[in-house]
């Protein structure tokens, strides 16, 4: 069964580190705050100046002076420091920060991304995701096997504005566990019940696929 | 030297037509509510703002879009708001849209006489286009060049006569590096206190870059994203 | 996360021959007293030490001066020191001279990874040589590139367990810039604290720039010029 | 008679003006700080990061941790901060100070300073002087008319290393103040009691002269 954003933030937890500090983007990789695993100590960046952030707040408790890069309002934990955007970017540029996860609107089979655009449609901006791809050593894309209208996110070539170029180490869908190597997508695992052939089917770009893909173990 | 003027009208004297400011903030977080307000007040056309974010819809940098008071915005994320998003499209608005981290690198830059920088940021990308590419450490880069203003307004926690500056929290983002950058900088804070009274040590934007400093009157610090949790 | 370790030795581990280190401190204040101390204990040779002075003899890195473990220098003022002076006229000590601003530069951009930034200062000098030039604002500009290190070891007043970092006065100087630039940085502070003592609003360095921290055992903090002046 | 090092501090201090920040060199450059007119107001910057530097410390209330850039123990005056030395030199490069005033070994008639290396000889390094003299609009340098060996410190050309090119703007020694406009170095004022003759002979460069050189006023 395909995972829920909930699975796929709590795969992504795995991969979590002793020691590390990771910058999680809005949407689910938001949610891997939530799912460290027992032992590991991370502490969490957000790029609007915050590190060591905590989870949200009691209600009455908002503070509009703390918030996250998501402008949803945060707490600090203990260990916490606020900096400016040059100090923050700083850790984001000069690889202080050791994993990124964010989402995705199209990720190609050399790790190019696209998140910020869609010409003539969609204009957000790129924040600080350009920055973030640009400069982890380590990134994590969240997001769905294929857009709302059926097709793969996976390709090939990325047919949307760039946010960076081959910059994506591995992806997260509601499907499987993909590494990019080489200039191809490898399928390490699989979400529980679903099948090998549904995740070629859903992946236009170059996939290798082993022998055996084991089940993600949640 | 005392920097503090009566309040926002004084501070803001000089702002015409046609000048680029730079206004501090995140989100809603850190903005200068006052002199935004105050902008919308003098009618003040044809600017150039640069801001992280555009504000939202009816607050912020909103209000000063619906009035149609600025021409070209510089941010990094403007997803917020629809009016904004109504503007561009249409081409009414011109929008220059600059990674975050870059961004406040610039503005950095601008007051800190760097006229230039590499960064790997954006390399690949339409941000890249026409900028000078170098590989640095095997690692392809772009240069990006530095940005001041006519004006740059920011909005701290506590300051003092002096010009000195302390933010809360979140809530310092880009104001120290636009402060640097501003030709002539204003800085509107929650509390105005005779110089002497903050601790010399723990002093976030030095005095020597603010030239006006105003105790806002009112602010209602507006929350984008009010996320809580329930208690057990 | 605990970055604490228990006493100087600890910290140090791994400094070895041929290693280059940054080291705060300007003139005798704010240097990392413990930690010289202990490099002259280990005998550690052939050091590139990144410092913007080179203490005076008999005390800072004149100590590991007169025991020759230093192999090059880059700093921006030596003046203080005649064994320096001797060793470096005679050519034993290699020296790199930087402007001071362009050191301090070098080390942020280093941790902040930025390889390479233009600078108006230098230019027409020998500093300039080889070095690109560009005109910018009218003014030409030199081209000068990031700097990092091995291991940078910094001073600081109060230290938490996090490794979150507070100076004191004019004693945070280069300390949170080489902070930045440091494969390890290892702080020595004066007081360690538990996480969470510390103002999150008032971190000078915050800890993730830091991976080792301990407490140093004693500090003489030597003055260099005692001036001062006669009550009325 | 020609000045004394206070003279030339007192004259220097005439050039204030109200609101300046104002950094001053080890040396003659220091005593300006004491000779600050009525009615005026500045702020002085020590570039090893102190802003609101005040007078030297009463005997016994030295603080280690509280120096200017000469490693002269100070005291801070209401209003004063600490920044690192990157924030102290993005104020400097940025233009943020006003007025810089700083020693030379020799100054060359279209501008250009040398005062930090005698090849062979003395090696101190040029600490912040080059940023200095390379970022502000207004430097004044405070010297000697002539060095030690009785030759002029004010020249064609520099012989040694130089600090920065064409960017001194006004040189006070204790004979005259001099400024330099286009090439050459026009006599503005001479010390009380100083003839024109004697500037005359101890200036190597291009030296103008104007009909009427009045005297200092101090």
């Amino acid at each position: 069964m395909a995972l829920d954003k909930i699975g796929i933030a709590k795969r992504i937890a795995q991969e979590l580190r002793n020691g590390w500090y990771v910058n999680l983007g809005i949407g689910i990789p938001t949610l891997v705050a939530n799912y460290i695993p027992e032992g590991i100590e991370v502490e969490f960046q957000s790029e609007n100046g915050v590190l060591g952030m905590g989870p949200f707040p009691f209600e009455g408790e908002e503070d509009a002076d703390l918030i996250n890069a998501g402008k949803q309002t945060i707490t600090t934990l203990p260990g916490a420091s606020f900096f400016d955007s040059a100090d923050s970017f700083a850790m984001i540029r000069g690889q202080h920060v050791q994993l990124t996860v964010l989402g995705a609107m199209e990720v190609s089979q050399n790790g190019d991304i696209a998140n910020w655009k869609i010409p003539g449609k969609m204009v957000k901006g790129m924040g600080g995701a350009m920055d973030l791809v640009a400069s982890a050593d380590n990134i994590i894309v969240a997001m769905m096997h294929s857009n709302k209208a059926g097709e793969s996110k996976l390709l090939k070539n990325c047919a949307l504005p760039l946010t960076g170029v081959g910059c994506v180490k591995k992806v997260v869908t509601e499907l499987a566990v993909l590494e990019i190597i080489d200039g191809a997508f490898h399928l390490i695992e699989r979400a529980p019940g679903v099948s090998v052939e549904e995740i070629v089917g859903k992946t236009e770009g170059l996939l290798i696929v082993p022998e055996f893909v084991p089940e993600m173990q949640l | 030297m005392n920097k503090a003027v009566e309040n926002v009208a004084v501070a803001l004297d000089g702002i015409k037509d046609g000048v680029t400011i730079m206004l501090g903030g995140f989100g809603l977080c850190g903005i200068p509510e006052n002199s935004i307000g105050e902008l919308v007040k003098k009618g003040t056309k044809e600017l150039t703002c640069i801001s992280n974010n555009a504000g939202v819809d009816g607050f912020g940098l909103g209000l000063l879009l619906e009035t149609k008071q600025i021409k070209k915005m510089i941010s990094s994320y403007v997803g917020e708001n629809d009016e904004f998003e109504r503007q561009m499209l249409s081409g009414e608005l011109e929008v220059d849209l600059i990674p975050q981290g870059s961004l406040a690198e610039r503005c950095r830059a601008g007051g800190a006489g760097i006229p230039a920088f590499y960064t790997p940021a954006g390399f690949g990308t339409e941000i890249a286009e026409g900028k000078e590419v170098r590989i640095y450490n095997g690692k392809p880069h772009i240069l990006e060049e530095a940005l001041t203003a006519d004006f740059a307004i920011v909005k701290a926690w506590k300051g003092d006569t002096a010009g000195n500056l302390v933010y809360k929290a979140a809530a310092r983002n880009f104001n120290p590096l636009m402060a640097m950058a501003g030709k002539i900088t204003i800085a509107e804070v929650e509390e105005l206190v005779p110089a002497g009274s903050l601790d010399p040590n723990q002093i976030h934007t030095p005095g020597i870059f603010v030239q006006r400093i105003f105790q806002g009157k009112a602010f209602e610090k507006r929350i984008e994203q009010r996320t809580v949790r329930k208690r057990d």
